[in-house]
């Protein structure tokens, strides 16, 4: 230890002369640059298009309608107005209409209007990529005043949660609405928030300045710059924020948080996110064809373990597809417990011999469904199955999926994250019927569930209440199926400096910090 | 034994009998590992990222799982993976590298020039390039590297096939109207045979840190089977602080490497010693 | 005359091996079992949107049509869109290229600069202790995993000193701060045509650790291959006339001896060249250093072919090239090989 | 005093097999201004010699002599500081004696500037005087020349002019005629004649040639394996061969055999490096040899300066 202090010491002194000049001049600039390590880059940055961890740069650069706070302990989830100021409903839920804020302008210098409103969702669904369905049931949008956006609706829908999405639901200059993908991706932007994109260094970092005039309020201390750092490696992002180097990063390994948590500069931040992990069994496929194999595979899973080994115990047991925080969520849900000699009685019933051999595709980046695998494969080896685990590229993974029921995996293994705040995007897209599959990745298929989903969605824009209470039906009768077996909600885990002051995570914008809201 | 540190030198008889350890290690993994079954691959979380101590000797990984046992279980794969890469590589080059020599002419152009082209690839480059494209996999991982490695069997083939071409027995085995394949079996083959199997058994070193590095890349063997390359990568997000998951499989792959690298220095300062001794 | 014959030969030869490898890139393409649509879409695409995404790439023309569109887009140096980022590759490479060959010119001047000194001294030293030192080293450097090696001198130099930078090609003070003009994107080139020494130190303190790792391996070989050849070429006749006629022994040893062994050093320009190119994809990755290596990483586990193959074809190309220069540099170093 | 006094020299090299005993019983005694040949079949320690005296012996080579005097100076202590000085070497293959890679120019200067301090230009006109002395007809030319576009006497003229260019007054050439063409040869021979003469020099030349020995030497000194065995001058050696070998040596030349030819007729081969010899290391070949030859050293016959070893009586040769 002394030897390497002095060493460390020594070493130092020799560079001191170098670098202490212009150490001293950054140090001095330090303090209106805050830095945010991510794991990932940015691969989109058109506001129509983005569907990625780009939204962690865009959601700084641009706005969209509204905003969705999720529940406190202290109070109820919300929706916030952002560039609307407020929006009413028709009686049937077919007609918005949303009332803009006055005086917001575009970093091009022009005014917020209806016809930018317009334009925007436009042009997003016109290029059709990303997120853009989610304004699917959006029929026309009219413009009967500068101020005052009119949607019409081919069926209900909560367009408000739509309009608060992380994804497709920004609202950008006209000036831009002729300019392509890559024009957005060189760095150019034309948002309404609080920041610009200054400099853009693909893969590398996204530096964005902040903007004069902005609508909103400016804290006392807020930053001036931001530089977006893709920082892949662990161990990398580890040391900067450790160093100072980063304000603010996520995505450490579990193991390394309790450390992080002790170091007085550093503040640990967990909250549930609304990514959850789960795998879904192949119900087209023998033997989980038959419904008690599969709630004895479910009876096998060592749900403790895996968040004990897999997250150091961060993460919480899932309820169901819906993660906590989200309504619709069902705290109470009648999910198994590990229980291997149920599990095996349930095989006997149905006859399952030992030595039956099932496959678990999951995606090689996703270093927790590994360890899910693992411990579960030797769960499952005591009951005489064998688990073969199949990490893959999540396009192959996804590909062999969709080929056909026959040929695909006993059990796939995925996160989802909804691209907008509602269950329905959950239930919907992973459990209700499809002809041809493109995220009911078990071929599960029910009629009764379909039903509810449909009419839960129906409802979710203007009977919230009884919406939920049909989800939750929903989602009781796919447990009940055990047609996927419900591993871990994900925690989210930030870590950031002590000293910037003001920060919130906000699960339904995964990984965003919104930085205009923070000082140091 | 002291003849043969008389013929290989202390460090080459040193490195011989390392060689031989590992390979005895890697045949007998389930009765000396410690915990068998951690060693294949069974969780033991309670015990997740202990450092060394008296019941995990190189301390455990991030599923509790003892190190030494898994990477007694990971010899097996590392030398296999080593051998096979050579024997694949064989299987391949030596074919091609006896018809180009045995043949020549266009035969010898064409199947010379289709080398080069494996060649001009950078060989890490390519063996990335074909696991990514077959998918991980130990089989597919083997394969893609012997992809890279055929070549050099092929002109190391055919340069001893050119000499021996013009052997007389050679010319007079084909003056009496011997077939060809039949020269080739009896006469080309083990003579060539001889000399490229040593070499071979030489790459085993190279080849498994080729190997160690695509399953550091997470193109290798799929979990649970315990990998050194794929440890080290795992243990990488836990280093410094847990040093041991990433240091003792780093370390065992390096004295593997050195003991083969080793060997072969002192095989090669013996072969060129009987040289000189008899000219 | 000659020469110039030999550089046409060997320009003919190069140019056929780059063609065949384009061929090979794109038959191992064939087999990724991955589907670009799906990809190209986005990261959850709906049905529609990789049906049109597959229109988009013309996905369904037959092989051969796609082998010659490829090939010609390839010789005209445009290697396409990214399936995953969309963004245009050969924009990309500028970015990433330079990254790269910096480090790998770099490392192989380390390589040099370390291995070729020591195999003289070595051989001069012929079994004394300079000798078993360094050849115990070279093995070593060459047993050396280079993904461990990469992380030991991190924690050394990085985390236990703190003397050198963990990661990343620029600090972040310099990098966001100050930012350097970008013209070659060869920092320590643009840092002097800006006249920024600051950024030139930073620059190259960032170049050490990769370097080094990557230097490693190729100095190893170096050191051994310089010292066979000079063991070789100290026994000589012209070695043994020039101590007869009263040189010094450093006069002989670098004056005389070396240059003729100038051929090993070649051949470990090429060798380490290789190396850093492909050592790249590990060491890359360790370093945070933002060339192609971890670009390809990147598009592997993505499967985003055209990355892949665009890396493939440049890195390869750049290798063909290495050894053509080299080939030719030897013919000129050494005024024999002209005549064969 | 001769200018070069061996007395019994020896030189082994130890190997793991056992010693190699290249060099096992020479004397030489080579005056001021003369051409003193050592003759003898590959590997009977003729350029072991020659490498001796120059201090270039190969590494945990072991000398010994009774006496090994350069000019009344140690060889065992001052070799490497005469040799390049006062000693020099014309080597036997001129074209593996100059470096492939560098340009005469280069080499010369190299040469001369180990020697004397001087500019630039002097060490260039320097060189081309001494290239110039050595007969070559476009000194200028030749300094721009890399070896391989010299013809094999233009280096061996070269090597020579090197020699000259350390200022060595006392040369060994080591078969310098073995490379080239007889013609070619012949004028190298009388180059160093004449350079004899003009600059005083003394050379000692090594070579299996009888006819260099004839055309250029003034005495000689017969070595079998590794043993002088016979020495006196020139016309004494070759008309009245003392030695059996020596006689076997002529009688192996037909009269008709072309100059230069090898000398290999004579039957059964030289005794192995490594053996230990007790008696005359000759007795196995020798047509005359006695029981007592294999047994005991032979004693010194002498008539005049003409001496050798041999069992056989005096008259009897």
């Amino acid at each position: 230890m002394n030897r390497r202090n002095f060493l460390k010491t020594t070493a130092l002194a020799a560079l001191a002369a170098t670098s202490a000049r212009w150490n001293l001049a950054m140090a001095a600039g330090t303090g209106s640059i805050l830095t945010l390590a991510h794991p990932t880059s940015f691969p989109d940055l058109d506001p129509a298009t983005s569907f990625s961890n780009d939204g962690a740069v865009l959601a700084n650069v641009y706005e969209g309608l509204a905003r969705y706070i999720p529940a406190t302990e202290t109070a109820p989830a919300k929706i916030e107005p952002l560039l609307a100021t407020s929006w009413d409903i028709s009686e049937d839920g077919k007609t918005w209409t949303f009332h803009l804020r006055d005086g917001v302008k575009f970093h091009d210098g022009s005014p917020l209007t209806s016809e930018a409103v317009k334009g925007s969702i436009e042009r997003t669904r016109k290029i059709g990529g990303g997120a853009s369905f989610i304004w699917g049931s959006v029929t026309a949008i009219e413009t009967p005043e500068p101020l005052k956006v009119v949607f019409t609706l081919s069926e209900p829908q909560p367009l408000d949660l739509v309009a608060s999405a992380g994804f497709a639901a920004w609202i950008y200059a006209p000036s831009s609405f002729g300019k392509d993908n890559a024009w957005f991706n060189a760095g150019n932007d034309a948002g309404t928030g609080p920041f610009r994109i200054s400099r853009y260094q693909p893969g590398q970092r996204a530096v964005l300045d902040r903007v004069e005039g902005y609508w909103g309020k400016v804290p006392e201390g807020a930053f001036q710059t931001v530089s977006f750092e893709v920082v892949e490696d662990a161990t990398l992002a580890q040391n900067m924020i450790e160093s100072g180097q980063a304000d603010w990063t996520y995505s450490l390994p579990y193991e390394n948080l309790e450390a992080l948590k002790s170091n007085p500069n550093l503040d640990v931040v967990v909250n549930p996110s609304f990514e959850t992990l789960f795998g879904l069994y192949n119900v087209k496929r023998a033997p989980l064809d038959k419904v008690k194999v599969r709630q004895a595979l479910s009876l096998a899973f060592p749900y403790d373990d895996v968040i004990a080994a897999g997250t150091s115990g961060f993460a919480t047991r899932a309820k169901g597809v819906v993660p906590a925080g989200i309504w619709g969520h069902d705290a109470d849900a009648p999910v198994p417990k590990t229980d291997l000699e149920a599990a095996k009685a349930l095989l006997a019933e149905e006859g399952i011999e030992p030595g039956l051999e099932l496959v678990m595709t999951y995606s090689t980046s996703q270093s927790l469904e590994a360890v899910a695998g693992e411990l579960w494969k030797a769960n499952l080896e005591t009951l005489g199955i064998t688990l073969t685990l199949q990490p893959m590229a999540w396009e192959a993974q996804w590909q062999l999926a969709k080929s056909s029921p026959e040929a695909a995996q006993n059990i796939f293994v995925m996160f989802w994250w909804p691209t907008f705040v509602t269950p329905y995007d959950y239930l919907f897209n992973l459990f209700h019927s499809e002809e041809k599959p493109n995220f009911n990745l078990g071929y599960y298929s029910n009629a009764d569930v379909d039903a509810k989903i449909e009419e839960a969605a129906k409802l979710s824009g203007t009977d919230r209440a009884r919406a939920e209470k049909l989800f939750i039906e929903a989602q009781r009768k796919i447990i009940e199926d055990a047609a996927a077996v419900f591993m871990v909600d994900q925690p989210n885990v930030h870590v950031i400096r002590k000293d910037v002051k003001g920060y919130t995570d906000n699960p339904a914008y995964g990984h965003v910090t919104f930085v205009n809201e923070l000082s140091r | 034994m002291t003849r043969l540190v008389q013929r290989l030198g202390w460090p080459g008889t040193l490195a011989l009998a390392i060689v031989v350890l590992f390979v005895a290690v890697a045949l007998l993994a389930p009765w000396i590992a410690p915990y068998p079954a951690q060693g294949a691959g069974t969780p033991n979380v309670l015990a997740k990222l202990s450092p060394p101590s008296a019941g995990y000797w190189l301390g455990t990984d991030h599923l509790g799982r003892d190190i030494l046992s898994r990477i007694i279980y990971g010899t097996r794969v590392s030398l296999t993976n080593g051998m096979l890469i050579v024997a694949f590589s064989l299987l391949i080059g030596l074919p091609v590298g006896l018809a180009a020599g045995y043949f020549g002419g266009w035969v010898d152009e064409a199947l010379m020039r289709g080398t080069d082209i494996f060649l001009a690839f950078p060989a890490l480059l390519l063996a990335v390039l074909m696991a990514a494209a077959l998918g991980p996999g130990f089989l597919n991982s083997i394969i893609a590297v012997a992809v890279t490695w055929w070549p050099w069997y092929a002109r190391l083939a055919r340069a001893e096939v050119l000499v021996l071409r013009g052997q007389p027995y050679v010319e007079a085995a084909r003056l009496a109207g011997v077939s060809h394949p039949r020269i080739i079996l009896r006469h080309i083959l083990p003579a060539t045979g001889r000399p490229l199997t040593v070499q071979a058994a030489l790459d085993v070193g190279p080849a498994l840190l080729t190997a160690a590095a695509l399953s550091f890349l997470g193109l290798g063997v799929l979990p649970p089977t315990a990998d050194w390359g794929q440890m080290v990568d795992a243990g990488r997000k836990f280093f410094p602080d847990r040093w041991w998951y990433s240091a003792m499989p780093g370390l065992t792959i390096f004295i593997v490497a050195l003991a083969f690298s080793v060997l072969g220095d002192a095989l090669r300062d013996r072969r060129q010693g009987a040289r000189h001794a008899s000219a | 005359m000659e020469l110039l014959r030999y550089i046409l030969r060997r320009t003919i030869l190069s140019a056929f091996v780059v063609l065949g490898v384009t061929f090979l890139v794109f038959i191992v393409a064939q087999v990724v079992p991955s589907d670009p649509a799906a990809l190209y879409a986005g990261p959850r695409p709906t049905a529609a949107q990789i049906e049109k995404a597959r229109q988009e790439l013309n996905l369904d023309a037959p092989l051969p049509a796609r082998f010659a569109t490829f090939a010609m887009a390839m010789a005209s140096g445009d290697f396409g869109v990214s399936y995953k980022s969309r963004r245009l590759i050969s924009e990309d490479l500028r970015a990433y290229l330079p990254a790269t060959l910096e480090l790998a010119i770099f490392s192989t001047g380390l390589a040099l600069l370390i291995g070729i000194p020591l195999g003289v001294v070595a051989a001069a030293r012929q079994g004394k202790w300079p000798d078993r030192l360094g050849s115990l080293g070279s093995i070593a450097a060459v047993a050396m995993p280079t993904f461990f090696l990469a992380m030991l001198l991190q924690l050394v130099f990085a985390q236990w000193l703190g003397i050198l930078p963990l990661s990343g090609r620029l600090s972040r003070e310099i990098a966001i701060g100050a930012p350097l003009p970008a013209v070659t994107n060869f920092n320590m080139i643009d840092a002097l045509l800006a006249g920024r020494l600051d950024a030139f130190v930073d620059a190259v303190k960032h170049l050490i650790l990769p370097a080094l790792t990557l230097a490693s391996y190729p100095a190893g070989v170096a050191m051994r291959l310089t010292r066979s050849a000079m063991i070789d070429i100290l026994e000589r006749r012209h070695v043994v006339a020039a101590r007869a006629l009263g040189l010094s022994e450093p006069r002989i040893l670098f004056g005389h001896a070396l240059p003729n062994a100038m051929g090993p050093a070649l051949t470990v320009i090429g060798l380490s060249f290789a190396y850093a190119l492909t050592g790249a994809v590990l060491v890359e990755i360790i370093f945070a250093w933002p060339g192609l290596g971890h670009y390809v990483s990147e598009a592997i586990l993505a499967k985003d072919f055209p990355v892949i193959a665009a890396v493939t074809m440049v890195v390869t190309i750049c290798y063909v090239a290495m050894n053509l220069i080299i080939d030719i540099a030897q013919a000129l170093v050494d005024p024999r090989v002209a005549l064969t | 005093m001769p200018l070069l006094d061996i007395r019994n020299l020896s030189v082994s090299i130890p190997t793991p097999d056992g010693d190699v005993h290249a060099v096992r019983a020479v004397s030489l005694e080579i005056e001021r201004g003369e051409i003193h040949g050592v003759i003898g079949e590959s590997g009977c320690g003729k350029t072991m010699t020659g490498m001796a005296v120059l201090g270039l012996v190969p590494k945990g080579a072991r000398i010994a002599a009774d006496r090994f005097h350069f000019d009344g100076e140690d060889l065992s202590d001052h070799a490497g500081r005469l040799r390049g000085r006062r000693i020099g070497l014309i080597s036997q293959d001129p074209a593996a004696a100059l470096n492939p890679v560098l340009s005469i120019a280069r080499q010369m200067d190299d040469v001369i500037r180990a020697h004397r301090s001087l500019p630039r230009k002097a060490r260039r006109a320097e060189a081309a005087a001494l290239l110039a002395a050595t007969g070559l007809p476009d000194p200028e030319k030749v300094l721009k020349s890399y070896p391989h576009q010299l013809s094999g006497g233009m280096q061996q003229r070269v090597v020579i002019a090197q020699a000259l260019a350390t200022g060595a007054d006392f040369l060994i050439a080591d078969e310098p005629t073995t490379a080239l063409d007889v013609s070619v040869g012949a004028q190298v021979l009388d180059l160093l004649r004449r350079l004899v003469a003009e600059r005083g020099l003394t050379v000692l030349m090594i070579t299996h040639d009888m006819d260099v020995i004839a055309e250029a030497c003034d005495r000689a000194t017969v070595l079998y394996a590794g043993r002088s065995v016979e020495t006196g001058p020139v016309a004494g050696v070759l008309k009245q061969p003392g030695h059996p070998y020596t006689r076997a040596l002529l009688a192996a030349l037909p009269d008709a055999a072309p100059p230069g030819a090898r000398l290999a007729a004579i039957d059964g081969s030289i005794p192995a490096p490594r053996s230990v010899i007790t008696g005359c290391a000759f007795a196995a070949r020798c047509p005359q040899a006695m029981p007592l030859c294999s047994a005991e050293p032979p004693p010194e016959r002498r008539r005049d300066a003409h001496r050798w070893l041999c069992h056989l009586p005096e008259d009897a040769a």
